[in-house]
């Protein structure tokens, strides 16, 4: 199945922008569906940018977060080429990752 | 006098059955009415969601007994669909005033 | 005497001028001419909103509203449709059962013709939409059909709008009655009051665009169906032109048609028409 | 499957040994029942402060101390929400030793709805996409040289469309 992940990393200069969408309900337990059931809480909890065996972003997730999340941020270093591992983890343990080349 | 009195009693007194039992056609033949009003509209392909809505809760209620609610509910739906057909009708033409020349 | 015979006189030219400007704009509408009602449609839209570019107006509410078009830009990046539009992407080119694909179906293999749709067609007499051609390819090869409002068709159909990025809509009505009265038919029902709330597609989208209906900023008609198929924030999800007006309906208390049924077709048909110049700028993401 | 449960056990004898430092230690302002997580540099998942209603108990049970507004965090949101399911939210800051970055609304069912670990080197800049239940405040709280400075804004929401 192709990864729930993408990703664009774009080093200049000295820093890289990495921008991720994920594919996931992210469901926050408050909604109910069309038959009037609340759909229990389904989403991604933690969420781990690695770059040459550093963590370089973390993001702790509740059930506030769009569904298909988005996330952007920057780091200084990573040149093009250099991988970015990317992985999440959800409320019901499941979980991804992906390795994206920075551009 | 008396015997007015008395009858008029024993006729109040007998009628709420018959009265509850004619409801019961009174109201089929409102949900009748309203039914064949909202064809009409759908005829003119220009039915109301709300129609349908008044339509199934007359249903509901009688099918809990409850016909004054049921007739009520009927009514209310056949007024909907009159409304309907009148709205496609007058369209007809009615449309051409907001067309951008 | 003399002034009576006047009054006479001037009353019965009166009466003579009114009776002909009646017979004048009937006859004027009588008469179906979308190259007219075309560039008259342009106008009323870029007189009305001088500073947007005619190119922005495929944008919706977002060329409507500062703030709005902030969040879009920002959706922009990596907008929300990424998903379906990959998935369209593959199923496309993905063989059916009987070797044969979406591509085998239309002309240029399907890449860059989605401006060319919806048209008429001559042989059935009617007009044909993207949505209906790929559920008839669909059919044709032996395949059940898709739902018209989402999922798979919103996946295919803004695979199709992606290839098509930035031509012009090219719609034609050939010179055939039938196409002049499915075009007419169309403009008809655009400008009909419907439902409870007695709007039609006009009261809103030529009446009050940039104007707010609660939260949402209503966009124009001219270029409102360039972005096609949206994924909306409302729906948290990707929707056709179907799923569009089958809401709109029900938003306005009017019971909806079916999908792809002869009503629709033609209002699209119009939609399309008098948009033609301005940009495909589908798949696009919307409140 | 049984690797989260003894994690969050492991936390929640973190916690323990955190309140009973704290109550040692006699810290009056935080509330004895919500003793803080260690600061948020640990990388546990800080279930208890996703967990809190408020704000300021959002904050304290992640931080463990208040924040106090600051002009050098700039929060952008928009002014109407064109969905309150999709609410585009970032923030820069010219802080320096930025270590944590949180968003908050204060209306939503659970204040807290991210927080963001931000490790040297990270530029303290984040952009998301939140939900938000109705009109509320939005708050941002950075976490720098280990105070807490932060920035709010009312971002308005409602339905669209006429309603059916």
């Amino acid at each position: 199945m192709a990864s729930t992940i993408r990703v664009r990393a774009t080093s200049s200069s000295e820093t890289t922008e990495v921008q991720a969408l994920i594919q996931h309900p992210m469901d926050s337990g408050f909604v109910k569906d069309s038959k009037g059931e609340i759909i229990p809480p389904h989403f991604i909890q933690k969420l781990t940018f690695e770059h040459d065996g550093k963590s370089v972003f973390v993001a702790d997730w509740g059930g506030g977060i769009s569904k298909d999340p988005y996330v952007k941020f920057s780091f200084k270093g990573g040149k093009k080429g250099d991988d970015l591992k990317v992985s999440w983890v959800d409320n019901k343990g499941a979980t991804d990752t992906t390795t994206a080349k920075i551009q | 006098m008396r015997n007015l009195l008395i009858a008029s009693l024993l006729l109040i007194g007998g009628a709420p059955s018959a009265l509850a039992a004619s409801s019961e056609t009174d109201f089929k033949v409102a949900y009748a009415a309203a039914e064949a009003a909202n064809k009409e509209a759908g005829s003119l392909r220009n039915q109301w969601t709300v129609t349908a809505a008044a339509l199934n809760a007359a249903k509901k209620a009688a099918d809990a007994g409850d016909f004054d609610k049921a007739i009520a509910s009927s009514k209310e739906a056949e007024a909907l669909a009159k409304a309907s057909i009148f709205q496609a009708t007058s369209e007809k033409e009615a449309w051409k005033a907001l067309e951008i020349r | 005497m003399r002034m009576r015979s006047a009054i006479h006189f001037a009353s019965a030219a009166i009466a003579l001028a009114l009776a002909f400007a009646a017979v004048l704009p009937g006859v004027a509408a009588d008469t179906i001419d979308p190259v007219a009602d075309a560039r008259a449609f342009r106008k009323f839209f870029t007189d009305k909103f001088p500073k947007v570019k005619l190119e922005d107006f495929v944008n919706g509410p977002y060329s409507m509203d500062e703030d709005l078009h902030r969040q879009w830009e920002e959706k922009e990046q990596f907008p929300p449709y990424e998903f379906s539009l990959e998935m369209g992407k593959e199923m496309f080119s993905k063989p059916f059962k009987n070797g044969k694909s979406y591509e085998d179906c239309f002309p240029n293999r399907g890449i860059g013709v989605r401006q060319n749709y919806p048209y008429f067609d001559d042989k059935e007499g009617k007009v044909v939409t993207l949505e209906l051609a790929l559920n008839r390819c669909r059919e044709a090869n032996g395949e059940p059909p898709f739902s018209y409002v989402k999922d798979e068709m919103a996946a295919l159909t803004a695979y199709m709008a992606f290839t098509s990025r930035g031509k012009p809509f090219d719609i034609k009505i050939p010179n055939d009655p039938r196409a002049l009265a499915a075009y007419q038919n169309g403009k008809e029902y655009f400008y009909t009051r419907r439902g409870q709330l007695n709007f039609s597609c006009a009261t809103c989208h030529v009446q009050s665009p940039g104007e707010r209906i609660r939260a949402e900023v209503l966009a124009p008609a001219l270029g409102i169906l360039n972005a096609m198929p949206i994924y909306r924030s409302e729906w948290s999800g990707m929707g056709t032109t179907s799923r569009r007006f089958t809401t709109c309906n029900s938003q306005i208390r009017g019971v909806p048609f079916n999908p792809q049924d002869d009503e629709y077709r033609n209002v699209e048909y119009y939609l399309s028409y008098v948009s033609n110049g301005l940009p495909i700028s589908g798949p696009g993401a919307r409140p | 499957m049984t690797t989260p449960d003894n994690e969050f056990s492991a936390t929640r004898r973190l916690i323990l040994q955190g309140a009973a430092t704290v109550a040692l230690v006699g810290l009056g302002n935080i509330p004895f029942g919500l003793a803080p997580a260690l600061a948020a540099a640990n990388d546990k998942y800080p279930e208890e402060a996703f967990k809190q209603k408020n704000e300021a108990d959002a904050i304290k049970s992640l931080y463990g101390k208040t924040a106090e507004a600051s002009d050098k965090v700039k929060l952008d949101a928009p002014e109407i929400a064109e969905n309150g399911s999709v609410v585009p939210i970032s923030v820069s800051t010219t802080l320096i030793d930025v270590t944590s970055i949180s968003f908050l609304v204060s209306e939503n069912p659970n204040a807290l709805v991210a927080s963001y670990r931000i490790p040297a080197g990270t530029v303290p800049s984040v952009a998301n996409r939140i939900k938000m239940a109705r009109t509320s405040n939005v708050t941002v709280v950075v976490e720098a040289g280990g105070k807490l400075y932060s920035a709010t804004k009312e971002v308005k929401v409602t339905v669209g469309g006429c309603g059916g």
